[in-house]
Formats: structure tokens, C-alpha cells, sequence
């Protein structure tokens, strides 16, 4: 299989949806003529026209508010918000709005809207205002679909998914893995949402990683396979979670990691992790373990984030740190 | 004047009686509501007649509409029927909604009503989506969006008419200017003098209109309608109107003088309406009564309808989160 | 001592503080002549005159950020945001503006502002866009503490430390427990953040329960003390959140029931039974147990809410449903 | 045009001192991060010097200020010292947020200045809370908020003017129009020709301005200042400028041409007034030369001191979050 970067696999599922479905069209900010600010939707707007690649102003909640509009009239709008971190701005006509009008209108309309946005990189060191993870807010609202892109084939085959849901799913990427590559198949594919992959089979410890922490999961887990077998599972849908997959290797294992660049705080590990001890406990040998962002800010000096920002050496301490291995 | 009257007689006639079907709708969910007989709070538009009846005449069934808190005017000038409406005030499974949304959220999207809504400002984005779904399918349609004065402060009403402006979307903004929200005045929450200049600022024409005649409202409608389907972009309209009752029934409404809103009366929609169509002779006194009287019917029957309708099932409750089981 | 409501609790509270400091003010849509929509800042207009007691458009973004620009330059303000369901449209003001400049701008400064919202009465059939519980979002976000008002008592102290605090808190009431009253002394107090309060004692089972749950649990505590003890703690602040307490008590009975109101999926109640299950492990007789409302929007129609909102009697089975008792 | 030099010489060297230090400081910081020796990324205000020199020249240390990501320029001319701002950019423990904020988030509060901010439209609306914490004290300071034109998009801002505008705030509000938000032209984002209706819309005076005239923006700002402080209210000023670079450093600017920046050089505000001082005779070019070698040095040595500090502990990673332990 080729090799294509995150960001090129991306493009691709957004081109072949584009030429698929008429009633689909991309909006954001800087995405048309510029070609997206991180080079995602290049080409888009030569291909397809500015009519179906729409130029914004800078009014995030106009560009979520009215996409949900236009879902609820026939089109399929694709949204791009910058960075997860201004998803804030469109809070609101993600909650009080897509989320809910399916429900409150009597369950008979639909709103097939997708929402792309980017989960900060802390490692680009643009601070404490565009490098969160935010998905964890939005798996706390009923009517949502949360999905994160963390491979390349991942993100090619949810996205189209996502886009191809009648649900509003807010899709997250991740900027530091914009450049990764992995292999992503030449013919058109999807991918469902709602279920977990298992990267790697291994008999002593789980670990449940997201993003950037799946890559440093899956290179512990080589780095440690002489001493310890670690299962390696990418959620990849949040909202509908796989918590079948996760309990069966939970249940296998009985000792589990969970890692995730958000804040630990009423975060997405500590839900994962809950669910896991909820559906497995007495299969666990130890409560499930959790690496994240400790209630703390994004800073911007180099030695800061590195102390903040979790890593390849925090999981494999949390992967060594479970008893009676 | 009485000549504008005589020009289109008839159908200030069709509107005199829908003005009148929202008046009796107003009134009887002002007395269920006060008898306890419906669940939730209610915000009724009672003197506002006028703007939902005049805007929604100038455009078609295919057309769409957002709406407000304060919508139930907006839902019947777009076609919704009494009896389900009034189901859904009730909570019950025939309502628009099976009864989830109730007053604030009424919605017939096939009807291109989409919906009420309890976030004061959200409907003109939604507006802005249903100009951009028309502007992807090349139709002709356009999206008109009921919103009240005091949502002018609202960030996202300013982000949806600038995206408006710049993409000249089909989109017809109808301001209701009932003087206030919620229980203080318009002039202290924006200078109500520079309604108009929001035109300049997003490159549409606006203008201002007498929101208690329902010609004024329709003839600016239709005008901003036509420039809308011809290609020319959105217009804002600043309808001047008044609400007679509390911002939610049961306000003691004690921020206002009653003779504010008996002058306010005086230039009733309705009233001043049929005073000109008897006056140039163009309808008589019993025919004003059988309107009333089929107005009155029709919520009778609607009453009914919501009466006699079962509570959805406890199930229904878990169902239409999601397209497909999550 | 004196029974008050928790609307009166609350009003003195705010009387209080801003008699006691200048730099305080009130800030919201229709608090001020109106005194407010739920009628918590009845005359303080009149007391304080309209410098103090502020009304302003209906623009939550511009009160919360102007909030966090007033709270960097000397003031301590008290905004009002009407519904917890309305913070969507701030949520980046306390994301990413107030939240983050203590931290941003390298510790010195201050923001005391308190965001004074209420959590929905689903009960009051106002449906989906008007009953949520979402103090849960902002358990997510760094440099924000939140706080609940759980009881008349509880309200007027903890309110008054929220408002003494120099870091942004946003302070949920609940628009169903206004009415309710409760011994709430004449003297002023405070109540320390960050300490929860055993509101009765128990040994069999522990029940954390928020806001309407905390009344219901001490209701059914009361109902099945023949047969089960039930130790009722009320969180209070749910960051800092005092999981120390809440430890202890799971320890002493291994049986745990976590209730709140909001979205179970990444909420509050997942959160707490997550940190009890991670510090209590091996003294849980089982997975703790949590009720709240099930990925569900809050429907209108009264037997549908009650189908979704739980209540007394959920809390009941929960309690019913432990192991071992 | 002379008269107005002569009668302002001393002031505009002066100001002119000032520009060519931001200008020497944002060239520098170009190369520096050219050669990687910046985490991060920066957006530079070269081309701007003078929106930030004259808005600031007429306000006092006491004053507050609200900047953007575009920031640097408005920190210098608030006061700010370019080695503790070097610093910050280089994530030293000794820049002014002890390496926690970097380029888009530079604040020094005691010096009056509330950040720059990395979203846009943030500025405004804490400039209106100055505004309110300024007038709950009775002061008379005031607020300068600096924003693009991009910016005018975002729903905060127009809250945030609204709210200025009914409360009276004491707030300048300085639009710095460089013709794009990242790499789109402004008029693809708003009806630019719109942006001073702005004022009706919000009751406060609105005035365009020339933003490569340090006199012009000092001047205006100076007028809404005065009124500001003798309880006028707020007031807008839109700032016609350009940016030379692009978006950020590493920007190809493949959006326009160069003959467009080649306009705009003609008009650069630091030549034509160095010009129009030399022509005057207020100024010889050797006393110009001197200016840039002091701009030069200084730069040299907020470099050094900044290359010289140590990094902040990782300790402090963790500090600096809540007021209390939590
Ligand atoms: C975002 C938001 N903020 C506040 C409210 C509370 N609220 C409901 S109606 C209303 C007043 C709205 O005034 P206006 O837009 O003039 O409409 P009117 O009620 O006068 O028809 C307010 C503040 C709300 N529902 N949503
Ligand atoms: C809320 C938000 N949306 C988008 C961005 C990304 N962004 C950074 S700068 C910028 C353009 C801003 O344009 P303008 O206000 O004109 O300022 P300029 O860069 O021209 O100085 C954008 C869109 C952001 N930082 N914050
Ligand atoms: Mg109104
Ligand atoms: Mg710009």
C-alpha cells in the first residue's frame, strides 16, 4: 500500500466526497483560495469551485450556526474550524443547535453536518490558545458524534463516514500529525464509526491511545515487547466508543493504560478509563491508569510543554508501574 | 391610503383572517396557560400579528422561515395548523415535535418552518445555512428570519448577516421591534437609532416599517423577497410592533406604563385593519363576525385535538438522538 | 436557625459581598431594574444603584469577556449568565481568556470574576435548550474552578468564597432548588472551596449526589435507613473537587452511587466515580454505580422528561442494586 | 502639511525613534526566527509601526491597552521593554510571562497593558471590562483596543462595541485595517466600505484614518481619547494600513502581489516622515542614522539578554495556574 500523510489522505476523502455528493460543500475560514491554513483543503478550490469551497470571514459561529441551517435544508456541509481551541466561539450551535434539533423537531429531520477541526500541537509551541484537545467537551453532548483522526488511514476512511453520518460529528485532527505518513489504500474506503481498532495484540497490559499518544503507545510497546506484551487500541470514534473492544482487552489483559493529550480533568481518558472499570472491574488488577494534561495550560517555552505534554516516556512509566507484571 | 385599501381588498381580507386565527391561538394559550392546563412557560406574540402575516404573505409554501421564542405567530403565517401545534404546547405524541419541543422549539421543516428556537440570536445563522442550501442547489427559494430586537446583540446575528452580506445570500432579515426584551427597553440594550445604519454595515438595504400594518410589512417583504430570488442578496427590515402581554405570561409587566400600551393599541393591526375594510366597504361586520368565529373553531378544535391526544410513550423519550442506535 | 429559600440565600450573599467591597459589581441581562429573571437580585438595583448592579444587551460573550478584562484591572465582577445552557455562547471567554491569563501571563495576575449560571430545571418542562446541567464542561478547563450551590446553606458561603476568590469561578445554581429552603444562619460565613460535607452518615453504602440528586438522596436515605445506612456526601466544589472525603467514605462502605443531573457521557458523575475508583479500588465491593441522564437532550413533554431525568427513585435502585448488602 | 511637521517636530522624532525601534525590533525577530532560533510562530507588524506609536503616544503609563497577535509593536509603544519582550519570544524565564505566553500572549497588566491574544476578536470585548473597571473607580483612564479588520467579523466584537456604546465606556477602539485577515482580503470578509457605519450602529464617532501618518493616528486617537476621558464614551477609528510580511513569518503571500506591497512601501510611514523631518530641517540624516544605531543596540541587547537567560524551570510548568494550591 502507498504511503500518503495525514493531511493528503484527508484531502483525498474530501475530494472524492465532494465529487460524490453534490449536496456537500466545505466552509471555513482561509480554506478556499489559500488552500486551507495547514495546506489541507489545497487544490479544493480550483477543483470544485468557490461555490462548493466557501471563503468565510473570521465568525466561527456563523460558519457552525449556519452549516446547521443548511444541513436541515439539504445540504451536507463541511465545516473547518481553525483550531479546536476557537471551537468555544461556536460552542453553542454545536450543543443548542445541530446537536439537538433531530430531537427537539421530533426525530424525523436530520443534520449531516461535519465539523473538521485541528487538536492543538503543543509540540508546534503555539501556547495555551491553539494547542488543546477539546473532544472531550463535546462527548458530553447528546446528539454529537466525536471522532478523531489518528492515522492516516484512520482519517481517510472516518472522515468520509463522518461526512457521509446524518448526525453532526465534530471530527478532530491533530497538527502534529499532519505530516505523519502511514499507509492508505488507493481504492476508496470507509471506515465505521464506533468501532475501535486493535494496533497491536499483546497479553499484559492495554494500552488506549489517541493521537499523537497512539504513535508513542505503539513505540513503547515495541520498545518494551522483550519484557512486557502491551496490547495497543485506537478508540478512533469517541462518541459512539467501542467500549466492547476496550472491555474484551481489558478483560484479557487486566491491566490498563489510558493515554490522551487533553486535560485529565473531566476528560476523554478519565471517561475511557471509567468505562473500563465500570464494564471490567473485576477483571482489572489494578485501577485503570490515565496520562494526559494535568489541569494545567498549555505553556510555550520548550522545556514548559515538554514538562506539561505527555509523552512516549510517561506512558511506558504508567505501562511499568502496573503491579505483578 | 383607503385606495391602497380598495387595490388589494381581498387579500387584506385572507390576511385580516389569518391575523385573527394567531390572535385567537394567543388568547386561548394565554387562559390554558393560566389554568395550568400546559406544561413549560410560554411567550406569546399577541399585537405582533401583523409582521408574522405580512412577512410570511410574500413568500411561498417551499420557502423557509427561522423563528423565536416567540413564534407561534411565525408558525401559523407559514402554514402549520393549529391542531398540532397546540399538541405539541400540550406535550402530547401528535404535536409537530411528538411533544420534545413545546412552545420554544416548534419545527416543520418540511414545511420549511425551522423552528422556534430558545437561543435568543441563533435563527438568523440558520437562515444564513438555508440562503447557503439554496445557493448550492441553484433554486429559487428564499429564507426569511424572524428575529426580535433585542437579539441585535447577539454576536452571532452580527457574524450571520456580515456572511449574509458577502455571500449575497437569499435571506430577508425581519426585526421585531416590540420595544423590548425580556423586561427592559431597547434603548438601553443598543442605540435604537442605528437599526438602519446595520445596512450600510453589511451592504444590504434596510429599512424601517410600520410592523402594525400588515401592507407596510408585506410590501416590504415582497420587495426585499423578489431582490432576494433575483439574485441581489439579503435586506433587512426593522418592523415597529408592540407585544401586549408579558414577555412570558405571567410577567407582571411592571417595567411599562399602561398607557404606553394603550397607545400601542390604538394602532392594533387588526383592529385598524378591519376599520379600513369596513370603512371602504369591502367586508361588514359579519363577515369580521364569522371570522372570529371560524378563528374561534378552529382553536376550539385544536384545543380539542391537544386534549384528546395521548402523552407520547416513555420510550419515545430515548428515540431520535441519533440517526442510527449509538 | 432562620429557613431561607435558596434565591434569598443567594441575594443576601450578593447584598453582602458587594457592601463589603467596592470593587465589586453585577453584571447580566436583566438583573437590575428587573432583578433578574428568577428574581435572585431583587433589590439590589435599588440598594446599589445601576454603576453596581449592571444591564446589559443580551450578549453572554460580551459579559463574560468583559467580565475577565474588568476582573485584570482591579474590579471583582459577578456576572450573570441566565441559563447554564447560554454559556456555549461564552465559552471561550472562560476557555481561553479568563481561565488562561493567570497562567499566560506568568502567574501574577489575578481574574476574580465569578459567573454566577443556573443549571436547567428539566422539571420546569422548558426543554432541551433550557434544562441542562453543564458545569461539567467547565470541570475541563484549566484555571476555572466550579462550584455548586446544593443547598440555601451552601449557597450563601460558598458563593461569598467564590466571589472573595482572586481565580475565575463559574458557580451553578439549580433553577428547581430556588424555592427550597434551608437553615442558612444569620451571621455572616463563609465555606471554604474545595471541602466536601457528609450531609449524613452511613456504612453500607456511600451516595455523592449534586444539586436536586443531593435532596432525593438524603429523601431515599432517610426511606430505606431500616435497611441499608447510607453515608449522603455532598461534593460541593467540584474543582477543586475533594476527592480525599469522598475516599474515605468509599473505603468505609465499598459501595459507591455517584447522581447528578447532567449527561452521563464525559460528565460529572463518570468523573467522580472515575477518581473513586482509582483512589478506592480495592476497598470497592463494585464498580461505582452513576446516575444521570443517558446521552439524551432534555425532552418537553412531562412523562418524557421524567422517563430521562432521573430522580429519588433511581437513586433507590442504584442504592438497592449493590452487591452484597 | 509642513506647518503641522514644524509645529509637531520634536514630537514626531520622538515618535519617529519609537517606529524604528518596533521596526529594528520585528526585523530582527524575522531573521531570528529565520534561523529557528524561535519556538513558535509570529506574526509581524512591520509596515504598522505607526498605528501603534500614534494611538499610544496619546494615551498615559496609566492607560490601558488591549493588543492581538499582531502585538509586538503595541507592546513597545505601551512602554514594554524589548529585552523581557525578547525574551518571551525566545521562552526565557526572564520575558515578561516567564516564558509561559511566547509572542501571542505578551502582557505586562501593571504596565497597562492586557495582552496580546491569540483569538481573534478577543481585544474588545476586555477592553470594554477596562471600560467598566475604569468607570466603577471613578478614574479617568482609559482604554486603547487595537484590532484588525479581520476581526470586525467576529460576533464578540460587536458585542463588545454595543456594549461600549450603551454603557459609555471609556474605550478607543482602533481598527488596524492591513487589507487581509491571513490570507484573505478584507473585502472578501465585510463590506469594508461599511466599517465606519460601525459608529451609528453603536452611537459612538467613527473616523478613518490614515494609518501610515504616525500624526494622523496620533491625532485621532488623541480626540477620542480626551472625549473618553471627559465622559464621552467610546469611539472607532479605522486605520488604513498594510502589513509588509506576511500572515506569519514563513508566509509565501501568494495572495498578492508585489507591486501592492510596492505601494504601500511608497507610503511607509517611517521614510516619509524621516523625509518630511529632513525637508523641514528638524532633522539632519545623521541624527536619523543615531536613531537607528540606538534602535539597533537596543535590539542587540535584548537579543543577548535574552540568548544569555536560562529557561524557567520545569517546576513552573505547574505554577502559576490557580492563585491557591488546588
Ligand atoms: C442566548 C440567550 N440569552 C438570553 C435568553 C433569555 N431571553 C429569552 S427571550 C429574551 C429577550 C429577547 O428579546 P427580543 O430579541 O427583543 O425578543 P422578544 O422577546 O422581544 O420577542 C431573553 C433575554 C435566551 N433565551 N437566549
Ligand atoms: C477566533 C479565531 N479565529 C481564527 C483565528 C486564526 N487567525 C489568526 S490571525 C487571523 C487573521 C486576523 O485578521 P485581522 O484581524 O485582520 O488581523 P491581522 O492578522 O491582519 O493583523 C486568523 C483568522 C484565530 N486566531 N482566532
Ligand atoms: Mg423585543
Ligand atoms: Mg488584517
Amino acid at each position: 500500500m502507498p504511503e500518503k500523510s495525514m493531511r493528503h489522505a484527508i484531502n483525498d476523502a474530501l475530494s472524492e466526497e465532494l465529487a460524490r455528493d453534490d449536496s456537500a460543500y466545505l466552509i471555513g475560514e482561509d480554506i478556499g483560495k489559500a488552500g486551507g491554513s495547514f495546506a489541507v483543503t489545497r487544490g479544493l478550490h480550483d477543483e470544485f469551485g468557490g461555490d462548493r469551497v466557501i471563503d468565510t470571514p473570521i465568525s466561527e459561529a456563523a460558519i457552525v450556526g449556519s452549516s446547521a441551517g443548511a444541513g436541515l435544508t439539504g445540504s451536507r456541509p463541511i465545516a473547518e474550524i481553525m483550531y479546536a481551541d476557537f471551537m468555544g466561539l461556536a460552542a453553542d450551535q454545536v450543543m443548542n443547535q445541530a446537536g439537538l434539533f433531530k430531537y427537539m423537531f421530533g426525530g424525523d429531520v436530520t443534520v449531516p453536518l461535519t465539523i473538521r477541526t485541528v487538536n492543538g500541537g503543543p509540540g508546534s509551541n503555539a501556547a495555551a490558545q491553539h494547542s488543546k484537545s477539546l473532544h472531550g467537551l463535546f462527548m458530553h453532548m447528546p446528539g454529537v458524534r466525536v471522532v478523531l483522526a489518528n492515522t492516516a488511514y484512520d482519517a481517510k476512511g472516518l472522515l468520509k463516514s463522518a461526512i457521509r453520518s446524518d448526525d453532526p460529528v465534530v471530527f478532530f485532527e491533530h497538527m502534529e500529525l499532519y505530516n505523519r505518513e502511514g499507509e492508505v489504500p488507493e481504492k476508496s474506503y470507509t471506515l465505521p464509526l464506533g468501532e475501535a481498532a486493535v494496533e497491536r495484540e499483546g497479553a499484559d497490559v492495554t494500552v488506549v491511545a489517541t493521537q499523537k499518544m497512539l504513535h508513542y503507545a505503539l513505540d513503547v510497546a515495541s520498545s518494551v515487547a522483550d519484557d512486557i506484551s502491551v496490547e495497543v487500541i485506537n478508540p478512533r470514534t469517541l462518541k459512539p466508543l467501542d467500549v466492547e473492544t476496550l472491555v474484551e482487552s481489558a478483560k484479557k489483559t487486566g491491566r490498563v493504560v489510558v493515554a490522551d493529550e487533553s486535560v485529565i480533568q473531566n476528560g476523554p481518558a478519565s471517561y475511557i478509563a471509567r468505562r473500563i472499570e465500570e464494564e471490567a472491574f473485576y477483571h482489572l488488577e489494578a485501577p485503570v491508569e490515565v496520562v494526559g494534561v494535568d489541569d494545567t495550560p498549555i505553556p510555550f517555552s520548550p522545556p514548559l510543554t515538554e514538562a506539561v505534554v505527555p509523552d512516549a516516556s510517561d506512558i511506558e512509566t504508567a505501562i511499568r508501574g502496573m503491579p505483578r507484571l | 391610503m383607503p385606495d391602497e385599501v380598495a387595490a388589494h381588498a381581498e387579500q387584506l381580507a385572507d390576511q385580516l383572517q389569518e391575523m385573527i386565527l394567531i390572535r385567537e391561538f394567543e388568547t386561548r394559550v394565554s387562559s390554558l396557560f393560566e389554568d395550568n392546563e400546559l406544561p413549560g412557560f410560554v411567550h406569546l406574540c399577541l399585537g405582533q400579528e401583523a409582521v408574522a402575516t405580512g412577512a410570511c404573505w410574500a413568500i411561498d409554501d417551499d420557502d423557509y422561515i427561522t423563528s423565536t421564542h416567540r413564534g407561534h405567530g411565525h408558525s401559523i403565517a407559514k402554514g402549520l395548523e393549529p391542531d398540532r401545534m397546540m399538541a405539541e404546547l400540550f406535550g402530547k405524541e401528535t404535536g409537530y415535535c411528538g411533544g420534545k419541543s413545546g412552545s420554544m422549539h416548534i419545527a416543520d421543516v418540511d414545511q420549511g418552518m425551522l423552528g422556534a428556537n430558545g437561543i435568543v440570536g441563533a435563527g438568523p445563522s440558520l437562515a444564513a445555512g438555508a440562503g447557503l442550501s439554496i445557493e448550492q442547489s441553484d433554486e429559487d427559494r428564499v429564507c426569511l428570519s424572524f428575529f426580535g430586537e433585542g437579539s441585535m446583540a447577539e454576536g452571532v446575528v452580527h457574524e450571520s448577516m456580515n456572511l449574509a452580506g458577502v455571500q449575497d445570500l437569499p435571506v430577508v432579515f425581519v426585526c421585531e421591534n416590540n420595544q423590548y426584551g425580556e423586561m427592559t427597553p431597547a434603548e438601553d440594550q443598543h442605540n435604537v437609532d442605528g437599526f438602519e445604519a446595520r445596512g450600510e454595515v453589511y451592504d444590504m438595504p434596510a429599512e424601517t416599517v410600520d410592523g402594525m400594518s400588515v401592507q407596510d410589512v408585506y410590501e416590504a417583504t415582497a420587495e426585499a423577497v423578489e431582490r432576494a430570488r433575483d439574485g441581489g442578496g439579503p435586506s433587512l427590515l426593522i418592523c415597529e410592533t408592540y407585544r401586549y402581554h408579558g414577555h412570558y405570561e405571567g410577567d407582571p409587566t411592571t417595567y411599562r406604563t399602561d398607557e404606553e400600551v394603550e397607545q400601542w393599541r390604538e394602532r392594533d393591526p387588526i383592529d385598524t385593519l378591519e376599520a379600513s375594510l369596513v370603512e371602504g366597504g369591502h367586508i361588514d361586520e359579519d363577515e369580521i363576525e364569522e371570522m372570529r368565529a371560524a378563528a374561534r373553531d378552529r382553536i376550539d378544535e385544536a384545543v380539542q385535538f391537544a386534549r384528546d391526544s395521548d402523552y407520547p410513550d416513555e420510550e419515545a423519550a430515548f428515540e431520535g438522538v441519533y440517526t442510527e442506535e449509538i
